[in-house]
């Protein structure tokens, strides 16, 4: 069995929880080369993607990964507000008429994600954005998926390449976003961008609890 | 962090409400999504110039708004970019027909973001233009990075081209002016001290007891050099020596000069720094036609300077002088 | 201390000279002695209202200099009254057989300035009247101290009796309007953080990490009392009951309500304590018709703010709505 | 012999030179309980007094204190400019036509210009204000006069006797001025105003050598 509408709104749940708990830590890392607030944006997106999740009933994985993106999309601003929203709603179309999504599915969306920012935001890996942590996490994914990986190894191995991807923006000069009006100054810190895109998809591939009304549920085999 | 507000989350929608209440014969503010629209409505066929960015810059983009200038401003949160649904809401309200030109600063959210409001105005029918305003000469414009920041030129562009609109100029025609503005624009900054964010609670940057940024930009972002404070002839001098090589300006330019505070510089020594960049630009032979002083585009409390030099022909040169009528910029009848 | 200056003892020269290139249109600038007055002559037997103080608390006065208000300002050193002369000459220079009304804030060096002034222009024959503006409620008003001091009402009282004199109102009726304002408003300020007067050096006070000044003057005088900070609300609160209670202000007054920033407090800050003080206001009946917010009566760059209360009559409201055209208030054709 | 017009000059330039020297000290004595401007207010009158002292010749001690008052009336605002104005116009018109001030003249002058300051400035003794300087000066003087001193006498006892008075006005509560606003809170602190009218009844008394062009010269026998 796959990702189903409920495993996805439980994944989004977590999400929203671990945002918020790493905003400080993302106020932190944007500070040091942004403006400081892409802590305090996912943390209002990710608290607006909750209650619009708790709203209604859901179809399908699609429309959760639309809602999802609309939301982000009308309450986040910033870089990441358009850049999220694109990767989501590009994950939605991926997976149109899905009601479990098995690895393939996931790996598609997450394909498809990373076009969506690279569309939008015409960064290249290299360049100390979040690309940086999903382009590893697509060539991840599709291995695990060439490896006949299950849904949750897939994500599992997504979730590990995105951090090792974020983590290995430190030395990296920016060229895109407002960290790279720093220059050579950007080496040495982490792209918040590519942390938090990390974060995502950590809580996505780990069985946390959801502190939500609806049930804790993760992506199972 | 000491500062007058009750929440840090809702600092904006707070200060929306006294908007509201302390001009309700100029504007209307809606909270949710944030939109600040004039009164007077946008005459059948004009087109709506309509602006937005973070918040914390104030009087941009809301102190403009009025007849002559903005039709709309759409305030994001503090130094972050607004959401698309915003800058609908607000086209939304305002564009009669004529169309809306947009007027964004160039940040990687603000684009971002009016990018996506402009698709989903123009999948409604709106005819939208954009013009990106990136006029910060202390940012190298390479692929390197994401271009040159939209400082004090953005003030310049929205009364234009605002009083473009206001003739009954063509979404085209006004495309064409605001990107002619932004053109012949270049800006400069420096901070004396740095600003808080709210929801930030500590300073955006730390400079030393004798320290100078020079090259800052408007969300504290870093600049060229920090450098020991120096008498103000010196410190006039290293803003516009950049600006003036960039375009480059020459002897017999006729230019609006505008001095600009980033928010916590007093008048007296705006004014004073205002004097020395006339006389540098004598110096040069360059004619100051109209001038401009005062905290315009600011960074909350930061302490600081920013100048910036337009080249006026002589439309540009009567559009400025064209009425307008809104809380920061009021002349004419 | 970090200023953009030359010379702290040319600072307000230099200014000076800045706000003459700036505005030429509107305003004409001498520096000896130090003197603003306004290119549209006085008409003949016309009321010239004429005010001064130290510099450091722009845009009063220089900034309200222009048709409907201020005929002339005298600027003196920073935080230190203009001397005799300079008020001898702005009046010679824009008295127009109407006599002379001289705007002065309660402080001593004020007050005796003036008088001097006062003396020397009537022993020229030129007819003079007073009017001292002491409407700050933090200072007990005794015979124990100076009496209170004068601060953001004077900028009511210099736009309402410049509107009275614009319309042609004898010497004896400005005086008995000025008066009127004067005695219909109050005020009361605080400081976050201290100013730096140029030839000091350091700052005016010390303030501890979270600590504010309640009734703070606007030289930095020490006010009431030092509280922790506190929510915008209850600092608003503050400011507010003491001014009510002051004239009393009562349920069913009009007033016009006055949010002044003290120089370095955002417009985001400002405006939100604006809509707080609205509400305060409503909640003892009180009706807000005509509402001010901005920096207009600084400190340097001290962060805080002063709420001034006016008790509006048909009378009042309506030279306040008059046309004005300065640098700082700019309405009406 | 008394006090020549050439002796009064010479003493405005010793006066200059003390108030410049103390400058800082009285600024910070301003800052303390008032608005930190008097030293410089001083200063920058002072400066001026010895430039329109060097412009041309002087007729009589009573032209040479009209001129000094008029300069500091010009130069200096605040509360100090018209008060120490009004003070030296008072003093000239008590010896309007003396050629030299005897001690009788230098008593009349000092009781001339505390009348003065309290006709402008309507402070009591006590207040916290030049006026404490003063009350004690004029008493001294008559003192001296009484014992049959001469003019240095008698200026040296006016001096004395402003600084003990200046000392003084330490512990009193300000009823008057900017420091009035402090209340309770301006008690330990020297008046500004008090201690200036000591520095030049002191620079008045004392023979220091004066820095200008005018040859040094003190009052006389
Ligand atoms: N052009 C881009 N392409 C991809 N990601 C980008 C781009 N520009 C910025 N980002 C990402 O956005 C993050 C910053 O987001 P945020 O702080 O919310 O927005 P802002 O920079 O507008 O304050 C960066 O850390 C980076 O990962
Ligand atoms: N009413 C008064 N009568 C006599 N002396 C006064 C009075 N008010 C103030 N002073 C004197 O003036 C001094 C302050 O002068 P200064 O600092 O130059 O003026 P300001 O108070 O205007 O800044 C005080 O220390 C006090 O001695
Ligand atoms: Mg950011
Ligand atoms: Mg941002
Ligand atoms: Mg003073
Ligand atoms: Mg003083």
């Amino acid at each position: 069995m796959g990702c189903g509408v409920d495993e996805v709104v439980a994944a989004f749940h977590r999400v929203a929880e671990v945002i918020t708990a790493h905003r400080d830590e993302l106020v932190d890392l944007d500070r040091a080369i942004g403006d400081g607030d892409h802590g305090e944006n996912l943390t209002r997106g990710f608290t607006a993607v909750r209650a619009s999740l708790d709203e209604g009933e859901h179809g399908s994985p699609a429309e959760v990964l639309k809602l999802v993106a609309s939301t982000l999309i009308s309450t986040v601003g910033g870089a990441a507000g358009p850049l999220y929203g694109t990767a989501l709603l590009r994950a939605a179309k991926a997976v149109p008429d899905r009601v479990e999504l098995g690895p393939e599915d996931v790996a598609a969306a997450l394909a498809a994600a990373l076009e969506g920012v690279v569309a939008r935001g015409r960064a290249e890996a290299g360049d100390k954005t979040m690309v940086d942590a999903l382009v590893p996490a697509v060539a991840a994914a599709e291995r695990a998926v060439g490896d006949g990986g299950d849904t949750r190894a897939v994500l599992a191995a997504a979730s590990a390449a995105a951090e090792t991807g974020a983590r290995e923006t430190a030395p990296l000069v920016a060229r895109k976003g407002r960290a790279s009006y720093l220059g050579e100054r950007s080496a040495g810190h982490l792209d918040p961008g590519a942390r938090s895109t990390a974060l995502v998809l950590g809580a996505f591939a780990s069985p946390g609890p959801s502190p939500s009304r609806t049930p804790g549920k993760e992506c199972e085999g | 962090m000491k500062k007058i507000l009750n929440d840090p989350s809702t600092v904006v929608t707070d200060a929306l409400r006294g908007l509201a209440l302390a001009h309700p014969e100029l504007l209307r503010v809606s909270t949710d999504p944030a939109v600040v629209t004039r009164v007077e409505p946008t005459p059948p066929g004009a087109v709506a110039v309509v602006s937005g960015g973070g918040s914390g810059h104030e009087p941009l983009h809301s102190g403009f708004v009025g007849p002559g200038m903005l039709a709309a401003a759409c305030p994001g949160p503090v130094f972050t970019s607004p959401t698309p649904d915003q800058v609908v809401a607000a086209v939304r309200e305002v564009e009669a027909g004529g169309g809306a030109l947009l007027v964004v600063k160039n940040y990687t959210g603000d684009v971002l973001n009016f990018e996506t409001a402009a698709e989903l105005l123009e999948a409604e029918g709106v005819e939208v233009r954009t013009v990106v305003v990136d006029d910060d000469v202390a940012v190298t414009d390479s692929s390197f990075t994401a271009g040159r920041r939209g400082v004090g030129g953005t003030v310049l562009v929205e009364k234009i081209v605002g009083a473009a609109a206001a003739r009954g100029d063509s979404l085209d025609r006004c495309a064409e002016i605001a990107g002619r503005v932004n053109s012949q624009v270049r800006s400069m900054g420096l901070a004396l001290s740095p600003c808080v964010v709210p929801h930030v609670g500590r300073p955006s940057f730390e400079l030393g007891e004798d320290e100078i940024e020079i090259g800052i930009g408007i969300h504290g972002e870093p600049g060229r050099e920090r450098i020991p404070l120096e008498p103000a002839d010196g410190l006039v001098r290293r803003l516009l020596e950049p600006v003036l090589d960039d375009l480059p300006f020459a002897s017999g330019d006729e230019v609006l000069l505008f001095t600009n505070s980033m928010g916590g510089t007093p008048p007296l020594e705006l004014y004073l720094a205002h004097g020395i960049a006339e006389r540098l630009l004598a110096e040069r032979g360059i004619r100051v036609r109209r001038s401009l002083v005062g905290p315009y585009v600011t960074s909350l409390e930061m302490r600081g300077i920013s100048v910036s030099v337009l080249r006026l022909d002589d439309e540009l040169t009567a559009l400025w002088d064209a009425p307008v009528r809104t809380t920061a910029l009021n002349w004419g009848s």
